[in-house]
């Protein structure tokens, strides 16, 4: 057991990725000379040389087309778009080709591709380099959508996703690289799919992923000192998403509170709340909470931003609302 | 890079045999897209269908100019890439007609045709979509060291969207061994090139990728064979992608019941003059070759094709359960 | 009055903003010559000219960039992407930049554009050329997403998208070109944000768009033959949502079923359900249900693409769930 | 397009009291690029920065060749060209800081600097992503018929994403009046070009859209003036988009505190005796302009920007109201 950072995390899960199986190759704009542009693929050109570890153009379809092609054909790409937000610019690769070639070929692919890029906001990067961009893909089925919170979860995740036959997009808060946390000697890869219960607590369950996990955490802290016991559930993976765990919290507290860097309109945290009163109104003691964004774009001034962002404050408040309901 | 560079080993001329082989090729997918119009009219076929007829010299001198662990991506306009790369017909009009047993289990249609035991790897229907994914497909080939090429089939159209130039030019870095082929049929859709593209010759866009670019007759199928078997070699060889533009005529509307009304008069009879079909045949009648044994090729080519039609139009439609299926592995 | 398609409806309100106002211009892939490929846009470059009406190359990419900047400069684009499937190839534009640009400079330019584009299943076109596109954009603030589903709703509702200040994408699905409705011979603009009440009923409300609102009609006149009555709610645009219409109907009906033709995850239905539940879970005697897709790509065999659709039969059945809980 | 259609009437050579001007603009945007890194340095600017140093020549030429009418798109690394086109110094410091006087009220950044009022129209953080907007800027004054040209600036690095090769396929056809100034400055982020482009001279893609392609030395900015000159008053006069590859070299890491070890030994060196700065009060003196008097304009922008930096630091951050305005009219 080592404390690691998250970007060490990564670094180490891509090296033993690479280590493990020949199919898997690293690519992206500035990954390997360079290590990366936040320097998350630091050393992996040098341990691993060129013909797996490859700079590319700035060109996000070839990058994405690339990936596609190779998985088709049996190769585990592991492709880097820097920010997620330029998922945008290759949109067409990874709403309309990738989650539908092998239903649309009637199954004689599999895509086992994996596609790391940094999203969320607090670092005053603007409007166009801060998205919470993981729901952009919520109504596009065929993706798996990874966001992990901690260095342990980014290592065992990631090696997860890149052993995983389908198309995996994973997604790096910058707000996390330069948190700490522990990582055993040999760590074991982290099945897609699985929440992890960080909080057991009886009065409310809040759930949130990334950086909001944090903040759920510490307003979970806060609240436990004015007495409420708040259960804090990490998802991890939005698709396949744990749904039982977090029912199963619900049904036993009775509260939901989804905590989430984003705008509420077209959330996964909308669409969990809406599967979970279909199916459980009667679990139910007080309407289903979200704390998200409001409906703008994310300004630059750290004034502005500060408020964008859900605030401890914001969680604590709205889980004492939703508690005495 | 230098022109000159360019000139490999010429393959031998093909003989009157292959070139035979190839007219049959040609012939099945003439008369399977008789039959794709015939049903879409009837209303068999589900939204919208585009035929290839007029252009097959270009996808069977391609596809016969290299072998069956060669790949090839193409368009919607793809029966005839996918028909000459080896697909069978039965399971091609069974996925057309949305069965079973079609090539993507009724699951793609028309516009997706795939056959990946022949190397089909995909037909695709986002204009410029799959130039990107040839690249990965070819760099495959080059990472696991087997000296593949990937045929990339694309329109004039296609040229002007931003995915064909991101993908010339990271295929010309990566050095990646992908036959870049520009069917030039003279129009996107209803809108002539000129009205939407400022140069005549597409094969000059290579210039901007540091990659050769010709521009050969399309609907000389030899001509066709010959540059594509050149440049595979070449790309064998390591020496990377190239862009062939093919210039040929789409004889047919660009999909469904377009009549066509935007050609200008006297060309469709120009290009039907040179017919890839009739002029092969025409040369292989001054090869020597008979009428006779030519016209029955035509008679078995057409029978191949009923046949093929109606064990397809026997075949069931798919189980309920499908739907949900080949989502994910 | 008389009887119109929704295509003749569409080319009619384009022809009226073209005529009304010499800074609103018409342009995409073969809209002028030909027509437009579903002939959408017939006889306007002839009305025109090839100053207002314009072809351009297949470049999406440079059709929405053009919209954009004309836009700025205080034009009101017009602009056509065929399929709107295909604002996958120019999503950087729709996502990134259109909802984003006045807020990123702080108020000083607006966003007067609107980009038409054909949506919906129903036709065997296949999985990219048959998705409900709209919901790709839920999570984006900025944008305004019209949804109409007759010629009536059609003409109104193109009309106020092209005089709005505001960025709107307007979907026209492929299934309701051919079916006709009345017009008057001097129609007026409807203004975006107001739900139409489609059909009264007192015991549940169904809401739904485009195809579903009609399947959603049909399905409570079979209701109605059951003694359920349906009370049949159009919200016409998504954003902005006329959610007072849809929350005055639930709080009457207590009972809610959205309708709509795609996935439930990220979808328009979803994010209402949760506003809904959140702000008024009192007012529910059932849980709110949604009727859409599958998790699946859409099928092109039309014996599957029927079952992915939402039925009539599917809608019957959850409002008698939903009414008998 | 034949190149030789191309010349124009080369606008008169420039004074040296314009150049003397042209200096002092060079001089401010180089002085507000080392506050800004300062800034950065000590946590006051968020996000990243992006510096231009080196490449002021590029911008200041091309922006005194138009009139405020005209209209300039520039990116991320877009200080320059926002102040070459008239943005004050102390809002452009303001934005950066995030102050509510900025020029975005605070809400855009070091990276999307824009002032409508002097007709600098964005600067744009998605790579490629301004270039299709340029067209509909030059578009509305083609349609308006007023005779304004639109200067769209972009790195060599961005020359290998789609919507360059559309924006410039689309500028062509519909002749729109945009000059396209490549700042070629051999780096993509870290990327020397050579590893991402296969050719040398990027003003050859030029030939993919028949239009003018041309490379310039950047770092002379009287040259930049004079070709941008000539170029603006072709388009003005209805010819068409043209693209310049302006040679230039930036100084700095890309971006925060990228300290470019990617450099190969002497190559800063030897552009820092070439930089456009140095190049021009040289230039200046040989003409007979005294040191001393340069010395007092390097004194006086020094001095103005440091004032305009103080009074940006004097001003307020936004108001919490501000978060939810400016999304919709
Ligand atoms: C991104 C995108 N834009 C538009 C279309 C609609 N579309 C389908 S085919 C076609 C014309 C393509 O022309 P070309 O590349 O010349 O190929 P051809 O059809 O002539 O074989 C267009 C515009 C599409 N499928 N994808
Ligand atoms: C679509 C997209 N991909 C990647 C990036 C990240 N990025 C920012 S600047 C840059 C390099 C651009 O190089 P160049 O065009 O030469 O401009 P320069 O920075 O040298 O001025 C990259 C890759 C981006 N902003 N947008
Ligand atoms: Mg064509
Ligand atoms: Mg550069």
């Amino acid at each position: 057991m080592s404390t690691v950072t998250f970007r060490e995390a990564l670094i180490r899960a891509m090296g033993d990725a690479l280590e493990e199986d020949e199919r898997v190759f690293l690519f992206g704009e500035d990954v390997a000379a360079a290590g990366g542009s936040f320097k998350l693929t630091e050393g992996l050109l040098e341990r691993f040389g060129p013909k797996r570890v490859r700079d590319t153009p700035i060109s996000e379809q070839a990058i994405i087309g690339t990936a596609i092609g190779a998985a088709v054909m049996g190769l585990r790409p592991l492709a880097e778009i820097m920010f997620a937000d330029f998922a945008a610019v290759c949109f067409d690769g990874i709403a309309n080709e990738i989650p539908k070639y092998r239903y649309m070929t009637g199954g004689q692919v599999s895509m086992p591709l994996t596609i790391r890029m940094c999203n969320g906001a607090g670092g005053g990067f603007g409007a166009q380099h801060s998205q919470s961009v993981e729901n952009w893909f919520l109504n596009v089925p065929g993706l798996k959508l990874v966001v992990p919170a901690t260095p342990a979860d980014a290592y065992g995740l990631l090696r997860s996703a890149i052993r995983d036959p389908d198309p995996v997009l994973f997604f790096e808060h910058k707000s996390l690289f330069n948190t700490k946390g522990e990582l055993p000697d040999a760590p074991a890869p982290i099945p897609l799919g699985l929440a992890e219960t960080v909080r057991h607590g009886e009065h409310v369950t809040v759930v949130a992923t990334q950086m909001m996990r944090h903040h759920a955490m510490r307003a979970a802290d806060e609240l436990a000192v004015a007495g409420i016991e708040a259960e804090v559930i990490d998802p991890r993976t939005l698709v396949p998403l744990d749904y039982a765990t977090i029912a199963a919290s619900v049904d036993r507290t009775g509260r939901l509170v989804v905590v989430q860097e984003c705008p509420n309109s077209g959330s996964w945290g909308a669409t969990l709340v809406a599967r979970l009163v279909g199916e459980r109104l009667e679990h139910l003691d007080a309407p289903p909470a979200l704390v998200g964004a409001p409906d703008t774009p994310i300004p630059y001034s750290g004034a502005l931003e500060e408020l964008w962002i859900p605030s401890v404050e914001r969680i604590v408040e709205q889980v004492k609302r939703t508690v005495s309901y | 890079m230098p022109k000159e560079n360019l000139t490999v080993a010429n393959p031998p001329a093909a003989t009157p045999e292959e070139q035979f082989d190839w007219l049959h090729t040609m012939l099945q997918i003439r008369y399977f897209e008789d039959e794709c119009h015939r049903m879409f009219a009837q209303g068999l076929v589900r939204g919208s269908t585009h035929l290839c007829q007029g252009q097959e010299g270009v996808v069977v001198g391609a596809c016969r100019a290299v072998g069956i662990d060669d790949k090839v991506l193409c368009t919607y306009r793809g029966h005839g890439a996918v028909i000459a790369k080896g697909a069978p017909l039965d399971r091609a009009f069974a996925e057309i007609l949305g069965k079973a047993n079609g090539l993507c289990a009724g699951k793609g249609g028309s516009m997706h045709l795939t056959d990946m035991a022949v190397g089909a790897v995909g037909s695709f229907a986002i204009v410029g979509g799959h130039l990107p994914i040839a690249l990965g497909v070819a760099f495959e080939a080059q990472y696991n060291e087997r000296q593949e090429v990937t045929l990339c089939f694309f329109g004039d159209g296609s040229t002007n969207i931003g995915a064909f130039h991101e993908a010339l030019n990271m295929a010309s870095v990566w050095k990646l061994p992908v036959i870049f082929i520009c069917e030039n049929n003279l129009y996107g859709e209803y809108s002539p090139l000129a009205t939407t593209t400022p140069i005549e010759r597409l094969a000059q866009r290579a210039d901007s990728y540091g990659m050769p670019g010709v521009t050969i007759d399309g609907n000389d199928v030899e001509g066709v064979w010959r540059t594509v078997s050149d440049y595979a070699a070449r790309a064998r060889a390591g020496a990377g992608p190239v862009l062939v533009e093919a210039l040929t005529y789409r004889q047919k509307g660009h999909s469904r019941s377009d009549p066509a009304k935007y050609r200008p008069t006297g060309e469709l009879e120009a290009w039907l003059e040179r017919d890839p079909i009739r002029l092969l045949e025409t040369k292989l009648e001054h090869l020597g070759l008979e009428r006779g044994h030519l016209d029955d090729l035509r008679a078995t080519a057409e029978q191949e094709v009923m046949d093929a039609l109606e064990r397809a139009r026997g075949w069931p439609d798919p189980n309920p359960e499908r739907l949900e299926e080949d989502v994910y592995a």
